[in-house]
């Protein structure tokens, strides 16, 4: 359970922009949360303007700054909602619903970690970068993406002290050409990571959790679902998990051990 | 703001509620989830999700979809359990009694003898509990899938068998089918109150995949879109019988809410909207107030089917 | 485009359409009023206002409100009776039939005597029409306003008087309750097709004034907010009988559309989306024959009923 | 029936600006429709942003300008559709539904006319008196509103060569406080107008209606309707006739003779 009560929060936007091909970059004013909001968890976004489209938008975000009273969210527009989010502008208030779920865990004694991410799967990565770096923990990454116009986290992750960013793309227009497990691959080869974080499509999580249970590492992911309320109220967010049973993504998760997965 | 001036009390078949508003079953988990945006206990009630009398799994994702003005769901009754849910909530539900908001305990069931276990199970944990509502909008297992309350034959049938086994307030949670004769029917078998309407059975495709959008090939609509069917419906069985309605489809705002006490409602239940709204039920309660002093009334009941036709 | 590559033509009960594409009564008035916006005869098939023997007033203003993604009305089957309709209309709808769009007249009434001499007046006045669709949820004024189509019995009486004065195909527009019982009785009575859903009917109040919004308690709710509730309704309806069915309910886009025809319907009717969408029928034609195509089926009919469940 | 047919035309917004507490200007880039609408008819616009709100907003304009090629429709926010149309901006593209109604009829040897207008009703009633002087008509108006900050159309009357406009308001900010039927039947009283055409709240046109009938004027009335389409499809716009009879507002109106109408 979330440690801390999930609320509701008034905040404002103070930037939204774009960084890639159908990637936006808002930044939300929202002290009282960012003081409290940890990595791997998540935000629900009320986005006004089309009543017709009742539910929140659930997001995960890439830095929450205490400091600065603010919360950056890299997001994918591909939906209504996050159309008329890619239409707010610096000043428009709005509410957000959170913390949501649950943190990254940091495992007792990890001294290297991996982190892998796909496509917008990169944003709640950053953050587990962020917390990494903040705990002295050292880290290389994968990322990948469709093409390099949907790319996004590499300087971030290389200004976060990340040893090696390796990326992948879809169309090899950056990085070598492929996929994210094949750069994995040949990471886990020298054996030296005690856990790995990913995000990203369900598939290329299930092939870095197959890779992972194969070298004999940790692997931490970070699911995602549809879902109504992202405080468990609704129970429409199940996972199935490898015993047969459902575990709510919103309250259980977001982040799973690779394990306790179905894939 | 003239609510001192307004008595709120309203008495849901015994369920003695300190203003109108409820939440419904399945759309406000066990009450403690909304404690952190706002006192859940200015309401005039809860409704817990609907509770079996053995933990059910529920259905497999995906369980929602949107669709205009509302959303579907097939969560498919998944829950703890009653023995479950007093093990994790049965404190804060007991202290919720306290706190002066009452607690509906809702039962699930797929035939008369799961309902018959869930209610006794209630019975036997829940001791602190107002009022128990029975569910009949479940797929019936022994008749192929077809709503146990789905005739008013079949809802007399499960209402009979569970009446005499609950010794607090019975309310009995409609499918929004044949109402006026399903409304009677349960009247006639020893219903305290009616609490309507359920969600509305919805089937959306993904015309690219040919596939629902849903795990099942159906699902609940609820929302905005089914509001005005929804006050129909209240309106329909408030006519029928003499037992109080909870009213419910589509509440999000305390107009939606003053809607269905107009229609013949006696209390109003908040539910999608406690999804992406969550402090709705809470504006509600004072909204409503509000809304009563305006219309120049000593008490909400006043209210009650005051709608001119 | 594939268009070219598709079969696109259906058959109704009989009535021949070159595409599925069809509207709904009182959303289409006479076809006519939709020239200024394309070219009618590029629908398989309008169906005209519902028409009884002799005009009738129709209900007191206001006749319509708005509702969450959709609308309610109580127009109360207005209209210039069936020689009024052929005297201002009966040129240009015998002259759609000349360029291969089929026309459905709907029949409308209040009891079995008034369906019994409207669709009388059809056979005499519309030789030119060629198919009949009977309205069957009009309130049964000799019972108390109940639905004419409001259980398997009633809409079995009023099919059995209507068929055998129906030369030609006949459709029957059910009301929206007890889809599969109602569906197999107009079957079983001889019905050619049905048509649904019609509106649900609804109820919205003013909770100042604490009035309805419309001139009459309720009205119908129509327009995408119920459309996932029709397509539901098809899907039971298809299943339910072997006769063909004429999908409507919020059909306002080609993937609506394409829904309908997965679920089960045959045809699929374009209503509220005429009202503020003029052209949405025609690009209806459009987006089914792109979508068929890129189906990768030879023929729309593959199509009908294809979802997998 | 409308002698042109109805269409659906492709709008720009040219502007949109306040020109009063709670009015707007809108001035709609619309060539074609400019070029055939005539005064007293109606167009329904399509206003995005909100698909809960699925149907057109039916609105009277006062200049169509077939040599500019644009539409200008004075307008009151008061819902949800006429709220999203104040936020349009120049340049943005929508689609309106027109000509929709009848035209006022100039009546056969009309050579003196008043016009009086009630709150947003001016807008017809500008269009009306553009039709009046294009035509040689001599006019006086009335013109009421709530308060001065509600009141529009007096430079236009004025300009468009109005003998006496007559100002009244509610609460005396502007002109003489009280009704127009008040500043009416003073000008009635000296007998010389052939007719009377009018456009505001009904209670208001009743009173305009009895009033020209005591004086044995000719009195054509502008009625407004909730309505689905505007176009003859919905039958939603009924108004009922003195006679017991319905007539529709958009297909037989929105012009009717006050003598037809049930008051």
């Amino acid at each position: 359970m979330t440690a801390v009560a999930t609320g509701l929060h008034d905040v404002v936007v103070a930037s939204n922009e774009p960084v890639g091909d159908g990637l936006m970059r808002v930044v939300l004013s929202a002290p009282t949360l960012a003081a409290k909001i940890a990595a791997g968890q998540f935000v629900d976004v009320e986005v006004p303007g089309d009543a017709s489209e009742i539910l929140r938008v659930p997001l995960s975000f890439s830095h929450a700054d205490p400091d600065a009273g603010t919360i950056e969210i890299v997001y994918a527009v591909v939906g209504g909602g996050t159309s008329r989010l890619a239409a707010m502008a610096p000043g428009d208030a709005t509410t957000i619903v959170g913390p949501c779920g649950n943190p990254w865990p940091l495992p007792e004694g990890a001294s290297r970690a991996c982190l892998v991410a796909g496509g917008v799967g990169v944003t709640p990565v950053v953050a587990c970068a962020r917390m990494l770096s903040a705990s002295g923990v050292a880290f290389d990454a994968v990322v990948g993406a469709q093409t390099s116009e949907r790319l996004w986290g590499v300087e971030e992750l290389d200004a976060l002290g990340a040893g090696r960013v390796e990326v992948t793309t879809d169309d090899g227009t950056a990085g070598r050409r492929g996929f994210t497990t094949d750069a994995l691959a040949e990471l886990l080869a020298d054996g030296s990571y005690d856990v790995v974080f990913t995000c990203g499509p369900e598939v290329m999580m299930a092939g870095v959790a197959r890779l992972c249970r194969e070298s004999g590492v940790r692997c931490l992911v970070s699911m995602e679902r549809m879902m109504c309320c992202g405080f468990g109220a609704c129970g429409t967010c199940n996972v199935a998990m490898a015993d047969g049973s459902y575990k709510s993504c919103c309250k259980d998760g977001p982040v799973f051990d690779a394990e306790e997965v179905a894939w | 703001m003239g609510e001192k001036n307004v008595s709120m009390a309203v008495d849901l078949g015994g369920v003695r509620m300190k203003n109108p508003v409820n939440t419904a079953s399945g759309t406000f988990g066990f009450g403690k989830q909304f404690e952190g945006f706002f006192d859940v206990a200015r309401l005039g009630a809860i409704t817990t999700k609907g509770c079996s009398a053995v933990p059910w799994a529920g259905n497999p994702a995906p369980r929602m979809c949107e669709v205009p003005s509302g959303m579907m769901n097939t969560v498919g009754l998944a829950n703890p359990g009653v023995a479950g849910m007093v093990e994790q909530f049965g404190d804060y539900l007991a202290g919720l009694e306290d706190r002066d908001c009452r607690v509906i305990v809702q039962a699930a069931g797929h035939s008369v003898e799961e309902y018959v276990a869930a209610v006794e199970k209630i019975e036997e944990l829940c001791p602190w509990a107002s009022g128990v509502e029975m569910n009949i909008s479940c797929p019936n297992i022994a008749r192929g899938g077809a709503l146990v309350g789905g005739t008013p034959e079949s809802a007399a049938e499960v209402v009979r068998a569970v009446r005499p086994r609950v010794h607090r307030p019975l309310l009995v949670k409609m499918a929004p089918v044949r109402v006026p004769e399903i409304a009677r029917a349960c009247e006639a078998e020893g219903a305290d109150a009616l609490s309507l309407i359920n969600t509305i059975n919805g089937m959306s495709i993904d015309v690219r995949t040919r596939r629902s959008r849903l795990s099942k090939p159906t699902g609940g609509v609820s929302g905005p879109a089914i509001h005005a069917i929804a006050v129909r419906m209240v309106w329909e069985a408030a006519n029928a019988v003499k037992i109080p309605v909870n009213g419910m489809g589509g509440v999000a705002s305390w107009q939606d809410a003053a809607e269905m006490i107009l229609a013949g409602a006696t209390s109003v239940t908040v539910g999608t909207a406690n999804f992406y709204d969550p402090t709705c039920a809470s504006r509600v309660v004072d909204g409503l107030a509000a809304w009563a002093a305006e219309q120049g009334v000593a008490d909400i009941n006043e209210l009650i089917g005051a709608v001119e036709c």
